[in-house]
């Protein structure tokens, strides 16, 4: 759980760090229309992955994992 | 106000947030106009919004059966296909063929969200994404097939050739007409979105949710910007072809939407698929005949 | 030239090979990096867990690729990947059809593979209209040669077009939306796409829309 | 094409609407009932139109506001805003 919890951190600065670079550092324009293509839709996701609501212990996340659309 | 140096990152960065936030209030607008219309009061003008930051912080869950990373990676490219093709057109005014690629990138991705999943229900709106692709890439080529008039399909030059022969309305009215059709294919609750559809469970985004669906949403708000802008510009550009005029006059069109949408009700696939060729054949019998 | 520059963009580089010239627009650019990240991500990714139902019965199920299955398609997809590469960057008339043709190919390829009957089925009917197909995209390729003596985009893109151009536009275009599955020869690919094996099935999609934009701006170029 | 010039009209206007938003839940917390003009969204209505005419992006935030109430409420205020900001604009 624990562990997660920072690798997402981690990717989420990895992610966000080349879009933060771009602004102060102004590359060519072909290179910032990829750098934004990239890394908008990837920071994003591992910022909303920092965000979400998680299951607050293991007995819980076990429970929820349980329940999948092929279990009935 | 201070602007930042044109064309430098933070610039383009700010005009994502900008146009995103704009067409995120537009499709608050267009739903509170089928409200009106429907004669219920509808949500406030912010929902679309709303819905989105929700799913930023909802949780998020893998379906055991999904391909990975796919499952990931491809919602993640319908976002960034649509940065790409907000960025090169409404923006830098880049070569309009972009964003058809884009378009493409975003039909192939509508096909592998749902089939990435593996539940039946996705694969229904996958297929559906197939089938709709066949007609909704012939509405792409419509507005280029200004090319026969401009001899460019640069934005810019698009731009400039109708500011000083009048707007391209005039001279190729069925291809405007085909393109008001694409327009109406990527709004929320129109009759061609045969892939969204309530029948089949919300289609390809059934088992996609938590922060993958907000992602999707962005992309969903960018791509209603650029589509409505190339609508505008491509064929009106002679009188908008300025930032307020273009916003306000994408507020009107969406004014347009709104009656379109609350009125008409979802067409069956293969209409759905049929109506649309009709269009884009008569765009295109339009630029042969003239 | 000029026609190149005003559809997609100044040339960033080109290279001169007698008369076949590669070249790199921002608009190929984009191209090739989209079709370079696709071919990874869906060479990377596992095939997913078909859910099986049967309607009005309680029988839910799940079925997945084979492995051995899985490595000729995943092969295939690579492949696709590489033909896509050499139909965007071509600066050839010649080598664009010798190219989508690959393209056909492979996508037969990916789903030669499979074991079901019906997907089967629907492989042979597209192998038969990518057969006949190559016959009017070589046509059309062959018609351009003989009316203007050249096959390089860039020396195409200067002469003005005339009716038999005209036709080898129409018939390039008969043949790319056959070898790419497109819209009328459509019929068969709905049957091959309900196959399992999400990444390959996808590459498929991906390739007939890639090879559709790239003819769109093929025949703006010739006109 | 410079869009971003019109951001802080956009994000004030988004402000306006949420404290708008959760403004007018907490005075109407009953089903929704009458169609009444109110005194406090009217007052804010008419500065917005005013504001409007003067610092744009500030007076998004007080149509915002009134706009972005309650559905159902704070219609006829918002109307009545954005008609004076109209003619205010008309006559300026």
């Amino acid at each position: 759980m624990i562990k997660t919890m920072t690798k997402n951190r981690i990717m989420s600065l990895l992610t966000s760090l080349p879009l933060i670079l771009g602004f102060i550092l102004n590359p060519p324009l072909v290179i910032s229309i990829g750098l934004l293509t990239f890394f908008i839709p990837l920071s994003s996701y591992y910022i909303g992955q920092v965000l979400m609501a998680r299951p607050k212990s293991k007995k819980e996340e076990e429970e929820r994992k349980k329940i999948t659309f092929t279990g009935y | 106000m201070i602007y930042p140096a044109t064309n430098s990152m933070l610039y383009l960065f700010l005009e994502i947030i900008t146009a995103s936030l704009f067409a995120g209030l537009l499709l608050g607008l267009h739903r509170k106009v089928i409200a009106r219309i429907q004669r219920r009061p509808g949500p406030p003008l912010i929902q679309y919004m709303l819905h989105t930051l929700k799913f930023f912080i909802k949780e998020l869950t893998i379906p055991d059966t999904s391909s990975m990373p796919l499952y990931v990676a491809i919602a993640l490219a319908l976002a960034g296909a649509w940065v790409l093709a907000f960025l090169v057109g409404p923006v830098l005014l880049g070569p309009y063929i972009i964003i058809i690629m884009c378009y493409a990138v975003h039909k192939v991705s509508e096909h592998g969200i749902g089939l990435a999943t593996g539940s039946p229900y996705a694969k229904f709106g996958s297929s559906r994404a197939v089938l709709s692709a066949t007609s909704e890439m012939p509405l792409v080529v419509a507005p280029a097939l200004v090319f026969v008039r401009t001899n460019s399909l640069i934005l810019q030059d698009i731009i400039n050739y109708q500011i000083i022969n009048g707007s391209l309305v005039n001279q190729l009215p069925l291809a405007a007409l085909a393109t008001f059709i694409l327009v109406i294919t990527k709004t929320p609750f129109n009759p061609f979105g045969i892939v969204y559809g309530k029948d089949i469970i919300s289609g390809f985004k059934t088992e996609h949710f938590g922060v993958i669906r907000g992602v999707l949403m962005f992309g969903e708000t960018l791509a209603f910007f650029v589509l409505l802008w190339c609508f505008l510009v491509i064929f009106f550009g002679g009188v908008i072809n300025t930032p307020l005029t273009i916003l306000l006059a994408m507020i009107g069109v969406t004014f347009i939407l709104g009656f379109i949408c609350a009125l008409t009700p979802m067409v069956a696939p293969y209409h759905s698929v049929m109506i649309q060729w009709i269009f884009a054949l008569l765009a295109i019998a339009n630029v042969l005949l003239i | 030239m000029s026609d190149i520059l005003n559809l997609s963009g100044s040339i960033i580089g080109r290279i001169l090979l007698a008369d076949i010239v590669p070249y790199l627009t921002p608009f190929s650019l984009a191209l090739v990096i989209t079709i370079l990240v696709f071919t990874v991500f869906l060479t990377l990714s596992t095939p997913e867990f078909r859910a099986m139902i049967q309607f009005k019965k309680d029988v839910v199920g799940t079925s997945t690729v084979e492995k051995k299955e899985a490595r000729f398609r995943r092969f295939m997809t690579i492949l696709c990947g590489v033909a896509l590469l050499g139909v965007v960057t071509t600066g050839d008339l010649f080598n664009f059809a010798l190219f989508v043709s690959l393209v056909g190919v492979t996508n037969l390829g990916i789903f030669a593979g499979v074991k079901d009957s019906h997907v089967l089925n629907a492989a042979f009917q597209y192998g038969l209209v990518i057969m006949i197909c190559s016959l009017p995209l070589f046509g059309g390729v062959a018609i351009t040669l003989a009316r203007t003596g050249t096959l390089s985009m860039g020396v195409l893109a200067v002469i003005p077009a005339d009716p038999l151009v005209n036709i080898s536009r129409a018939l390039l275009i008969i043949g790319a939306i056959g070898e790419g599955a497109l819209a009328p020869f459509f019929a068969t690919k709905v049957e091959m796409i309900r196959a399992k094996g999400a990444p390959y099935i996808n590459m498929m999609h991906l390739s007939s829309l890639m090879v559709f934009t790239r003819i769109i701006e093929i025949i703006f170029i010739m006109g | 094409m410079p869009y971003f010039q019109f951001l802080p009209h956009i994000v004030l206007f988004i402000i306006g609407s949420l404290v708008g938003l959760e403004a007018s839940y907490k005075w109407h917390s009953e089903p929704f009932v009458q169609r009444t003009i109110e005194p406090i969204p009217l007052a804010i209505a008419i500065i917005g139109g005013i504001l409007i005419n003067i610092y744009a992006p500030l007076g998004f935030l007080f149509l915002g506001f009134v706009l972005g109430m309650r559905p159902g409420y704070g219609f006829y205020e918002s109307i009545l805003g954005i008609v004076l900001a109209l003619v205010l604009w008309v006559i300026l």
